[in-house]
């Protein structure tokens, strides 16, 4: 650290352009009232099954995390690379059922920046 | 048809990441001003590392965050009122901002503190509006959007002017505008009328920040040199990486996974540390950034004393529905209408500072 | 941009129901919805009926989520014409059909579809997207519709709730977009359930799976629909310049121009 | 009128079992690769692949088989095809692939591609041979095949020959 204070950075200027490795979504699970919730595992193979539908095993295989997940409120921020998430989205989209009744995935937030998701401005109620 | 349909599935939303380093005390350092010229900020946060409580100057700098005004159903010709002119937009920094429009769907209006009063509108109103304006950049060859700028504090725009005369009475009988406005004025030092009182016989509110705190305990957190943005292997960790591992700390995401894990297999970047307890702090609002600058700038001075920490960071979220982002760059709303930045301050007063934008964003300055 | 759009949400007997999915397309953001009375002529004779007023129907609309504003519902008549005599309805200018702000046409063969394209005054062609096409889409036909400012409305709620319907979807969808070019594309529901409704945002991104271009896709579920809304309208009014409208209480016709008909396409 | 872009894919069907040979025909095969394709991309790569896909031609003593899907689409289809597991017909199923010869913008560069390749199986042949006897009869079939301009004119209509070769 000693060696760090001794001269003060220079300006330097990195622009990444589309580099993200990834992207994220906070999504949140829609189920009739009533009924049983589906556990972090059960979200994910849900996740994982709604891929392989439509896209095959392909698309089971992109690799989606979750990165957390709110059982009370069934809502989750999945982590997938950059490359798939136009299949992983509209996988959630295309989903219509979880274990024989209806469910809707809303996808609330995408971003290539896991920190946007921290401050939306279009949730945010100032009064 | 240029792209085929099947890489389309694997197209990437453009989206931007600008990372600069510097240091915060040399006289040309721009890092102040990329905090001026972002007008419109709706949360501010901060994390100390090896912080259990806040010094109290810093505590008094987010005390004085200030109010800001909700004013509804505002007509638009009243910001251009030439009593308003002279007492908020030339005597101080006025910032006015519409709450609740969405720019991709609706009308928005935005009052930066330079004068200018920006409205981004849809076809139709444009063409019922009758002034002068330019499509937007991000509508496409049918232009659906169009952005009109007017300077009000431009030498021209004197309360007898035709051009003044045009503006108001396109915005006053041609096409009224009336939105729910975000005000908040700055202005240093003389007093004058304020903006409740300007304001008093409309529906106006006067606002607090929420001010959130808490503490995090055994934290991993990665092992940052100033000097190596891009990071060394086995050394330190590089600013993408530290970007993703702060999104990570907002969100609450474990940071402890196993690259074999069912469910997650995100983990804190290498090299890291464990830090025995880290301060959080959140600010909500409708942030001026002459109050970031301040805050910036007490958290600067928190290395005044030996501390623990070797750095810590500033996160200022912007409005997705700002017709502006930085400056007068004109901002869009495609997916997530992203523009944010974040300052990592070392301990010996160097920066980093990581401007990110979505799809419809110019290159941060 | 126009705000996002809805162009079909079925009219059911149940009244109930239809609350709680206006409530959830309210909620989802979309600022406009049409209530969708389908007619097919297979089934007997069928009456056009007035269209049912919103305002009556529902004392208070529910308010669009992030705004002030409260949803806009519209009405849309859909005719599924399986003969050529059943376009007659159309032409005729029966006075019920007029009351409806958007009419839509289901061809069920390819002459019906020609004929809808080209000369049928309609606001919309819908596309089967329930089984295999039954015939294929020819050049000349949609782009004529294209330059009438006609627009080609996809479902999504049947991909939703069975994985057949969703292949047919999607290969019906891609075989369109190879001769429309993706222009002139509206994406509606027809969510029988509020789970079967979906964001704007979603559906923006799902048309990318149906070969549009991503400001192609969020044109369908926004800017193309209030082409068709503002092309309904035109019909109600004179080459869509003149409009008359009833006072409320005087029985006396008046003339305004409405601008924003001006822009619209017309081909009156 | 703007024509569509094809790809013709031509592969053989390769077998341990001799019997497979039976069960080479349309439908089988039709019914194989889309069940591959569904298992490697799902609906959406079914919903794909499906607009004109047809099996073309098929020889059921040399197991060749020419698929024909839209050009935007044949990624999908080749990358499924090795995924083909086994050809079912009549009741009888029998474990065999598809190894991928040939990827070609017309029907005529793959028959082209086709009788070459055949030539050269035949010399793989001849130089297999035991006895004089064998070794005629495959001479005489060599020297028989050929391609000849008028053979080629009557194939197919289409005039790009965008030819992709993996």
């Amino acid at each position: 650290m000693a060696r760090a204070e001794a001269a003060a950075a220079t300006f330097e200027r990195r622009v990444l352009r589309g580099a993200a490795e990834h992207q994220y979504l906070r999504v949140r699970l829609e189920l009739p009232d009533g009924g049983a919730r589906p556990s972090v595992a059960q979200l994910k193979q849900l996740v994982v099954s709604a891929l392989r539908e439509l896209h095959g095993e392909v698309g089971a295989a992109l690799p989606v995390d979750i990165l957390t997940y709110d059982a009370k409120t069934l809502s989750a921020i999945l982590r997938v690379i950059s490359s798939g998430l136009v299949k992983l989205w509209s996988a959630l989209t295309l989903l219509g059922s979880y274990q024989n009744r209806r469910c809707a995935f809303r996808v609330l937030q995408t971003s290539p920046f896991l920190l946007a998701l921290a401050g939306n401005s279009r949730e945010l109620v100032l009064d | 048809m240029s792209v085929p349909s099947l890489q389309r599935l694997r197209q990437v939303p453009r989206h931007l990441l600008v990372c600069e380093k510097g240091h915060a005390r040399d006289a040309r350092s721009r890092h102040a001003a990329h905090v001026r010229d972002h007008a419109y900020n709706c949360r501010v946060s901060f994390l100390i590392p090896e912080c259990g409580m806040l010094p109290e100057v810093l505590k008094s700098t987010i005390a004085d965050v200030g109010d800001y005004y909700l004013v509804r159903n505002l007509s638009v010709h009243e910001l251009v009122a030439h009593e308003f002119i002279d007492a908020f937009v030339k005597k101080g920094s006025c910032y006015a901002l519409t709450y609740n429009t969405k720019i991709d769907q609706d009308n928005t209006a935005a009052l930066l503190p330079t004068g200018k009063l920006i409205l981004s509108v849809d076809k139709d109103t444009y063409e019922e509006l009758g002034l002068q304006g330019r499509p937007s950049q991000y509508s496409g060859k049918k232009a659906m959007r169009y952005i009109v700028t007017i300077d009000l504090t431009d030498s021209t725009f004197h309360p007898d002017s035709k051009k003044r005369n045009r503006v108001l009475w396109a915005l006053k009988e041609k096409k009224p505008l009336e939105f729910d406005f975000l005000l908040a004025w700055y202005n240093t030092g003389a007093e004058g009328s304020t903006l409740m009182s300007y304001f008093s016989k409309k529906q106006i509110q006067a606002l607090k920040p929420k001010i959130t705190f808490s503490t995090l305990r055994d934290l991993q957190c990665p092992v940052l040199q100033s000097n190596e943005l891009q990071g060394k292997p086995e050394e330190s960790c590089s600013t993408e990486e530290l970007f993703e591992w702060l999104g990570a700390v907002w969100n609450q995401v474990s940071l402890d996974n196993k690259s074999s894990s069912f469910l997650s297999t995100y983990c804190c970047p290498q090299p890291n540390m464990m830090v025995e307890k880290a301060f959080l702090c959140t600010i909500t609002g409708f942030i001026i950034p002459e109050k970031i600058i301040q805050l910036l700038e007490q958290l600067c001075c928190y290395f005044g004393e030996p501390k623990l920490a070797y750095w810590l960071t500033l996160t200022v979220h912007g409005f997705a529905d700002s017709p502006v982002s930085w400056r007068e760059s004109e901002h869009g709303f495609h997916k997530g209408g992203e523009n944010l930045y974040n300052f990592v301050i070392f301990r010996n007063l160097d920066y980093w500072l990581q401007l990110a934008v979505g799809t419809y964003d110019d290159c941060p300055p | 941009m126009a705000g996002f759009a809805d162009l079909n949400l079925p009219q059911g007997p149940d009244k109930k129901s239809l609350q709680s999915l206006l409530e959830t397309a309210a909620h989802l953001g979309y600022s406009t919805v049409a209530l969708n009375h389908v007619i097919d002529f297979k089934e007997k004779k069928q009456e056009i009926v007035k269209p049912v007023c919103p305002s009556e129907l529902f004392p208070s609309l529910p308010i669009v989520q992030g705004t002030s504003k409260r949803i806009k519902v519209l009405t849309r008549l859909t005719l599924v014409v399986s003969d050529p005599s059943h376009c007659n309805l159309l032409r005729s200018t029966s006075a019920n059909i007029r009351l409806y702000d958007i009419i839509a046409v289901f061809p069920k063969t390819e002459k019906l579809f020609h004929i809808a394209c080209t000369t049928l005054d309609v606001d919309l062609v819908c596309i089967n997207v329930t089984e295999k096409l039954p015939f294929y889409f020819r050049r000349p036909p949609v782009n004529m519709a294209i330059d009438r400012g006609i627009f080609f409305e996809l479902l999504y709620a049947p991909a939703i709730k069975d994985s057949t319907m969703r292949r047919y979807t999607i290969s019906n969808a891609i075989s369109l977009m190879q001769i429309c070019k993706g222009k002139n594309i509206v994406i509606s529901s027809a969510a029988e359930r509020p789970l079967e409704l979906r964001g704007p945002y979603d559906i923006a991104n799902l048309g990318l799976l149906f070969g549009l271009s991503e400001s192609e896709a969020k044109a369908a579920v926004s800017t193309n629909c209030r082409a068709t809304i503002l092309h309904g309208e035109t019909r109600k009014s004179a080459c869509g310049v003149v409009y008359t409208v009833k006072k409320p209480r005087k029985v006396e016709e008046e003339e305004t121009t409405l601008p924003a008909c001006k822009k619209a396409k017309t081909q009156a | 009128m703007v024509r569509f872009k094809n790809r013709y894919v031509l592969c053989e069907v390769v077998s341990e079992d001799p019997r497979c040979r039976q069960c080479i025909e349309d439908r089988a095969v039709g019914l194989a690769v889309r069940d591959a394709i569904g298992r490697i991309h799902g609906d959406y790569g079914l919903a794909c692949c499906s607009i004109s896909f047809t099996v073309k031609y098929l020889n059921a003593y040399t197991g060749t088989v020419l698929l024909r899907c839209r050009k935007d689409s044949y990624r999908l289809l080749c990358s499924a095809l090795p995924f083909v597991r086994q050809l079912e017909s009549r009741g009888q199923r029998y474990p065999c692939c598809l190894r991928t010869l040939h990827v070609g913008g017309t029907i005529r560069t793959c028959q082209k591609f086709l009788i070459q390749y055949n030539r050269r199986q035949l010399l793989v042949l001849l130089q297999n041979c035991t006895n004089e006897e064998e070794r005629q009869c495959i001479q005489k079939s060599l020297l028989s095949c050929s391609l000849t301009e008028e053979q080629s004119r009557s194939g197919d209509e289409e005039d790009d020959d965008g030819t992709e070769t993996d």
